[in-house]
């Protein structure tokens, strides 16, 4: 059976939401592979939710916030942004490809995007292949990244 | 230059008295140093310059000093004609300095005549 | 008051009074010439001479400017009077034996032809007379000082500063409006390098802007207004007999607090001048439809008349579909009304002249209640309709040096031919597009745009007028391109949403809060800055932050940035998205 | 301080400026020193005298000795023999017309010795460029009695009682027009001073300003307090009379310096400060309104002035403008009283302020007298004992025809009108008027028509044009002038003038136009037989008027004489000369342009003018 990645998309409910329900209501296919989760806002993605859904067997996460200056909440999104950043250093040092977090601002005008977005990302953890964190950290392995680098 | 008081007004007047009765052509006094040719030779302009002096020496604004050309008597001098203000002109003949300043000091400033140097009262007229 | 008589008619008029009133009150007539009730009397014709009688004196004066007093006994007419004004009328004859309001004048008072023949006669009908009506409006009224007499004697005349059009000339035209002789003359061009907005004709600077407007108060245009370029003229308050004109009223800022706002920003309309191709501001008579809508109105430039530039009555007119709009170039979307309004023009046009009509359409969309039936009837009016984009407007160029008129180039789809129309008018239907500040007030509202550039509503389906932000709304064009009766709808809709919330008294909202625990919160204080509402208090007393529950908008920032985790999102509680992503990722 | 025994007056006028008169005085310089007199002999500019037709003029003091025409040449000679030999050089010397033997002193010369002097009264007296000169001569001893001893009102009814007028023209009685200055509402007022003088021919304020000008901003303190309220005046000069400026600017710095000007004259608690404003010549800004315009910044042209500017004027703030002469006269009047002043002139001011004319008046003396140049008579002097007594007469002994007083605005005066009194009240009654002053001398050979002509062609030339009957009346009466000198003229013309020129009296805007038609009206009055002559018989007997002149040539003289010399023939432009060489010549009158090259060039006189 082919290798079909789990995401785990945590969505603002002013903009990226709102996003994917307008690739819905135009009827733009995105893969079943994404997951939702809804925030209020991408600032409230504490990061431990993205090692969480790594520890908890998701291959990707996709953080969808709205685009700088728009934020609902006027600045949540920075918090993403630099969150995000932080986030990939701690992926490193636990040894996961920081290719599996992706951040991006999709606006709820951007259905299509999202549809571009979701489609990528998951091309991008298929290729990656299956993370299976906590099999490995079992066994010991903790570095996936020197594996695939 | 300061702003002026009423009183300053009197004193500019004052300094300037000696140049209007000048042009002005009034005065107390009138005296007329002849400067002929004769009059030169015979030292007219130092009686001149002494007149000229003690009026400046006593700040007589209401002398006027000038000057004639010859006086027809040719022999006798240095002349000079002395008038005084509503008084008949005096000639003096054989003036020296001396004789000048006390000529000054006693006919025109006391307006006594000084009967030794004078040669005449009057003065011939023309028509 | 005084008592003066006049011409043995005793009048009451208030001291300082010029006898040209007091006059006017006694109903006798005084001729003049250079007086205006705009400005000071000037007292330079002297045709209004009178007689003032006080005591034993005669004295010859000017009633324009001469105050009366009490007792005065004034002649208006008598021989002397009568005898000057014949002469003074003599010598301009002489001067100007064309003008029509010097000869009116002397034959008005009894002067056939001059005795004084004269070297600097001036056979021109528009001579200028030397009134000085146009200097002394432009200094006393206009307050622009751009006008003056030059020259001594004879030589007197009326010049522009240096000789030459001067840029500190406002263009009032009030020159031009009080010069008796039309010597003065107004040329159309360009002003100050602006293109007028509506090339149509003039328009005042007080105007009611839309006249459909309610309430239907006129404003003044303070980019013409003579007032705010110089402080001169004022002559409307001057008139405005309730004291209503107000100088001072600045465009300001009102602060209204409103729990909901309805945003109804209209939109623009689409720059044709950017489509070279169509000639929209290089070709006289290509307009665009708002034009063309003035052009119909009959309080409009013609008087609701479609004529060309040159006045005369258009023999065809072309009416260009989709400029700027169905143009991926452009805008890609519909602007959706113009098809019917494209078939007001034409049957209105067709109503009012006898000029062939052509449209150049993509796709007819008559898709509303009765647009259909409408459409078919135009077809039946004999409207020529080709399908069929047009290409390009150009000039004619056969003819002697072209007569104006204009040549559509298209493909009519249809035959499948390359096509020439000649009309003398082009109407072209612009594309609605959002309005050009629609960034700056989406930012206000932190509301979205969809991708054309208007208002992104809530749900395209289910929520059409209602946004993202609660408690703002969106009707008409600024939410995208719709005709009347959906704008009417939408905007129903969206009062309807409103008052249903005002009138419940309170409102609802999302219990999405955040919370600090007491007991696990360390007073760390990092959570105070990073709250973008401020709704986050350092409590002295307890050492510990709390939150405002009014001021959060539970966007749970400071809940993932807790060290303690003593901050819990409500209903995004930590332990509710673990169990999320639990469910997630079972399977 | 230096005392000098010789003063030489070197005339700084504006006429004896142009005739080199600074180059006199540095030749002066150079040759006392030459002598060694430096120390007793001061050289000192001093205003205009007056007798500018004797220009340069010198006068040594204390003698009074008046030379005139001087020639930088004639100076070395001057030096050895008057200021070092004291003898007067007789060359230099005035010598009366018709009379051989030269008058050497200035107060003998009937031109200065028939004058009174109050407005000219410094003239060749101070240095007008030194406030201490004016100072020495009581100069602002009157400002001192007014401000220690006067209040307003007081210096107020001393000015009505003397019965000072304007001397710019009109004659308003300067008391009554101060009073009504005072009366209008207004917490800032102003003075001005009048000198746009643009009369042409007349230069007695621009001498007065170049001789005196202390006296004129003394005056005008004076009627500053008088009035109250008022702390700023203005002096308006033109243009064209730059010296005048500069003894304006230089005197008004130096009256600054000593307080005399600024805050709290003489610490009296008085303001009052002054400033020059320049007209650029247009003659009609010697009317009032047009002069305010002009110092507002606006162009200079007249208003109606049935509201006055002594209620709204200069910035439509009450103001008081008077004459150059006019404000000269006022110190005088407080200093010496007002009985003084009024016991000069005629008729009597104590119940009309209309009633006489007192003091004196400054007139230009000009035209076809010998001795032409300024000067002050009093009021109630006739016209003849001015044209022939301070005149000395017609020139070469010619007939006196008319005299022209009041400049463009006035009137002909005839000879049987030569005993008339110089008065407000009588020179207006014949037609004339008193006018700021110029006065103009014709004698038989002055054409009365083309005379008016000129006059008219001047206030037609400097009229505004703002309004209708002078602007272009003028220039229609210049017309038919015009065509009257060239014989073109009928008798209806003549009608047609005449009736012009009372409507332009009536009806035009300013006195400017009102006045303007004097000239034409007083010779069609005195003179018409002139007029019909031109007319009628199409001659000028003056035989000024070229068109009318009818060119012949005396054949006996030509032939006998010249020997038909033909130089005639060659320099006709017109070649309307026949005849060939050693015969008569003949002027063919069809083709005769009337040029007079022939009469110019004949050296014979053989060509005969009618």
């Amino acid at each position: 059976m082919e290798f079909e990645p789990k995401i785990v998309a945590f969505l603002c409910n002013w903009c990226t939401y709102t996003g994917a329900d307008l690739a819905g209501v135009s009827r733009l296919k995105s893969p079943a592979n994404i997951r939702v989760i809804r925030t209020m806002c991408s600032g409230r993605v504490d990061p431990t939710f993205v090692m969480k859904a790594f520890d908890l067997g998701a291959d990707g996460v996709l953080i969808g916030g709205c685009h700088p200056g728009d934020c609902h909440y006027a600045e949540g999104n920075y918090k993403t942004l630099r969150r995000a950043h932080m986030l990939k250093k701690i992926m490193r040092k636990y040894g996961i490809d920081e290719k599996r977090l992706r951040l991006e601002w999709i606006s709820a005008a951007e259905g299509d995007k999202f549809q571009e977005v979701t489609t990528t990302f998951t091309e991008t953890i298929r290729s990656l292949g299956p993370l299976d964190w906590r099999k490995r950290i079992g066994k010991g392995d903790r570095t996936e990244h020197t594996v695939a680098v | 230059m300061p702003r002026l008081k009423i009183e300053d007004l009197d004193k500019i007047a004052d300094q300037q008295r000696r140049k209007m009765t000048v042009r002005e052509g009034g005065g107390k006094a009138k005296i007329t140093v002849h400067m002929g040719t004769c009059g030169i030779a015979a030292g007219a302009r130092n009686i001149m310059s002494t007149f000229l002096k003690e009026i400046e020496a006593h700040n007589a604004h209401d002398v006027i000093l000038t000057t004639s050309a010859c006086a027809g008597l040719c022999s006798r001098e240095p002349m000079a004609t002395v008038e005084l203000a509503g008084q008949a002109p005096v000639k003096y003949v054989d003036l020296t300095e001396e004789k000048a300043k006390k000529i000054f000091a006693s006919h025109v400033l006391q307006g006594k005549l000084v009967q030794d140097y004078a040669l005449s009262i009057g003065s011939e007229r023309i028509q | 008051m005084v008592t003066v008589k006049i011409d043995g008619i005793e009048v009451q008029v208030q001291e300082d009074t010029p006898i040209l009133k007091a006059a006017e009150k006694a109903g006798i007539w005084i001729p003049t010439m250079c007086h205006s009730e705009l400005f000071e009397p000037y007292g330079v014709c002297r045709l209004c001479s009178v007689e003032v009688i006080r005591g034993k004196r005669t004295r010859i004066v000017t009633a324009c400017n001469y105050p009366v007093r009490e007792g005065l006994t004034i002649q208006t007419n008598s021989a002397k009077i009568q005898w000057i004004r014949k002469i003074i009328m003599e010598l301009m004859l002489s001067r100007w034996p064309n003008v029509k309001v010097v000869s009116e004048m002397a034959a008005k008072l009894g002067v056939k032809e001059s005795r004084f023949p004269s070297l600097e006669r001036d056979e021109a009908e528009d001579a200028c007379i030397l009134c000085g009506r146009c200097v002394n409006v432009c200094r006393e009224v206009v307050q622009a000082e751009i006008l003056a007499f030059a020259h001594r004697g004879i030589k007197r005349e009326v010049v522009l500063p240096f000789g030459d059009q001067s840029n500190k000339c406002i263009v009032c035209g009030a020159c031009a409006h009080v010069c008796p002789t039309g010597h003065i003359k107004m040329v159309v061009e360009d002003y100050k390098g602006k293109k007028p907005e509506f090339t149509l004709g003039v328009k005042t600077p007080i105007s009611v802007p839309t006249l459909q407007a309610v309430p239907r108060v006129p404003v003044i245009d303070t980019e013409s207004c003579i007032y705010f370029e110089t402080g001169g003229c004022q002559t409307c308050a001057k008139v405005c007999e309730p004291q209503a004109i107000n100088y001072k009223m600045e465009d300001e800022i009102v602060e209204v607090e409103a729990g909901q706002v309805l945003l109804t920003t209209g939109y623009d309309l689409f720059d044709a001048s950017k489509l070279a191709q169509y000639g929209y501001g290089r070709l006289d008579n290509v307009y665009s439809s708002l034009d063309f809508e003035a052009i119909l109105n009959s309080t409009g430039p013609t008087g609701g008349k479609v004529v060309m530039k040159n006045g005369n009555e258009p023999r065809s007119v072309g009416i260009l579909h989709c400029i700027g709009s169905r143009d991926v170039e452009n805008h890609p979307y519909c602007s959706r009304v113009c098809c019917m309004y494209a078939l007001k023009f034409a049957h209105l046009v067709h109503d009012r002249t006898d000029a062939a009509i052509y449209q150049f359409y993509i796709d007819m969309r008559a898709f509303g209640k009765g647009y259909e039936e409408f459409y078919s009837r135009l077809l039946d009016e004999g409207i020529t309709m080709i399908r069929g984009k047009a290409a390009e407007v150009v000039e004619r160029s056969h003819g002697i040096n072209g007569d104006g008129s204009l040549l559509i180039r298209c493909e009519d789809t249809l035959i499948g031919k390359f096509r020439e129309i000649p009309v003398d008018m082009v109407v072209l239907c612009n594309a609605i597009e959002p309005r050009h500040d629609i960034e700056a007030i989406r930012r206000i509202f932190s509301i979205s745009k969809s991708p054309d550039g208007f208002f992104l509503e809530r749900h395209p389906k289910l929520d059409p007028t209602s946004t993202m932000s609660d408690g703002i709304y969106i009707a008409g064009c600024a939410q995208g391109p719709k005709d009347i009766p959906d704008t009417v709808a939408q905007a129903g809709s969206a009062a309807a949403r409103i008052l249903s919330i005002i009138a419940k008294g309170e409102v609802d909202i999302d219990p999405i809060r955040a919370f600090i625990d007491e007991k696990y919160c360390a007073g760390c204080r990092m959570c105070n800055n990073l709250c973008p509402y401020s709704a986050i208090d350092f409590i002295d007393d307890k050492k510990i932050s709390q939150i405002n529950d009014v001021l959060c908008k539970g966007c749970g920032t400071c809940v993932a940035a807790c060290p303690a985790s003593a901050i819990t999102g409500k209903g995004f509680s930590d332990a509710q998205i673990f169990a999320e992503l639990e469910g997630l990722l079972a399977i | 301080m230096k005392q000098y025994r010789l003063q030489v007056m070197v005339c700084a006028g504006t006429g004896c400026v142009s005739n080199h008169s600074f180059e006199l005085k540095e030749a002066l310089d150079r040759e006392i020193k030459k002598h060694n007199l430096q120390n007793e002999t001061e050289v000192v500019y001093t205003g205009c005298n007056g007798f500018c037709g004797a220009g340069p003029i010198v006068v040594v003091q204390p003698d009074g000795i008046f030379y005139q025409l001087l020639k930088v040449t004639d100076i070395p000679h001057l030096v050895e023999e008057h200021l070092l030999k004291g003898r007067p050089v007789k060359k230099n010397l005035y010598t009366p017309p018709a009379e051989k033997t030269p008058i050497p002193k200035m107060a003998d010369i009937p031109f200065f010795s028939d004058q009174t002097l109050i407005a000219l009264r410094n003239r060749g007296m101070i240095d007008p460029e030194k406030i201490d000169d004016y100072i020495a001569r009581g100069g602002y001893k009157a400002l001192a009695k007014v401000l220690t001893s006067m209040k307003p009102d007081e210096v107020m009814s001393e000015i009505k009682a003397s019965g000072l007028r304007g001397r710019g023209g009109g004659g308003f009685p300067t008391g009554v027009k101060w009073e009504t200055c005072k009366k209008a509402h207004g917490d800032t007022k102003y003075v001005i001073c009048n000198a746009d003088e643009g009369d042409p021919g007349a230069f007695m304020d621009r001498s007065i300003i170049e001789g005196d000008p202390h006296a004129v901003i003394e005056g005008m303190i004076i009627g500053a307090y008088a009035i109250e309220n008022v702390h700023q005046g203005y002096i308006y000069v033109r243009m064209e009379y730059p010296l005048a400026i500069k003894r304006f600017q230089i005197a008004i710095q130096q009256a600054r310096e000593y307080g005399l000007l600024g805050k709290n004259i003489f610490a009296k608690g008085f303001d009052f400060d002054l400033d020059v404003r320049r007209g650029a010549g247009a003659f009609v800004c010697g009317e009032s309104t047009a002069l305010m315009a002009s110092i507002e910044g606006r162009p200079g042209e007249p208003r109606a002035k049935y509201i006055h500017t002594v209620e709204k004027g200069l910035w439509d703030c009450p103001t008081c403008l008077n004459n150059v002469e006019t404000w000269v006269n006022v110190p005088q009047i407080i200093l010496k009283g007002a009985k003084w002043f009024s016991s000069v002139g005629t008729g009597d001011v104590s119940i009309d302020p209309w009633g006489g004319s007192k003091g004196t008046k400054v007139f230009s003396l000009a035209g076809k007298v010998n001795n032409t140049g300024l000067v002050e008579v009093p009021m109630g002097i006739s016209l003849g004992d001015i044209v022939y007594k301070i005149g000395g007469g017609i020139r070469e002994g010619k007939k006196f025809k008319a005299v022209q007083t009041g400049g463009p605005s006035g009137g002909f005066i005839p000879e049987s009108m030569l005993d008339i009194p110089v008065d407000y009240e009588e020179l207006t009654k014949i037609g004339s008027m008193m006018g700021s002053g110029g006065m103009v001398v014709c004698d038989e050979e002055n054409c009365m028509v083309d005379m008016a002509k000129y006059f008219l062609k001047f206030t037609q030339e400097e009229s505004c044009g703002k309004c209708i009957p002078c602007r272009e009346g003028t220039k229609r009466m210049l017309d038919i002038l015009e065509r009257i000198t060239i014989g073109e003229g009928t008798e209806e013309d003549l009608l047609l003038l005449e009736e012009l020129s009372n409507m332009i009296v009536e009806s035009s805007l300013c006195a400017l136009g009102g006045s303007a038609p004097n000239p034409v009206l007083t010779t069609l009055k005195y003179f018409r037989e002139e007029y019909e002559a031109h007319v009628k018989n199409k001659k000028c007997p003056a035989k000024i008027c070229r068109q009318l002149l009818t060119y012949t040539i005396d054949q006996k003289i030509c032939l006998e004489i010249g020997h038909g010399c033909g130089v005639c023939k060659k320099n006709c432009p017109d070649a309307a000369i026949i005849g060939e060489r050693k015969t008569v010549h003949y002027i063919d009158p069809v083709k005769c342009g009337k040029c007079g090259a022939c009469y110019d060039v004949c050296n014979f006189n053989a060509i005969i003018i009618e």
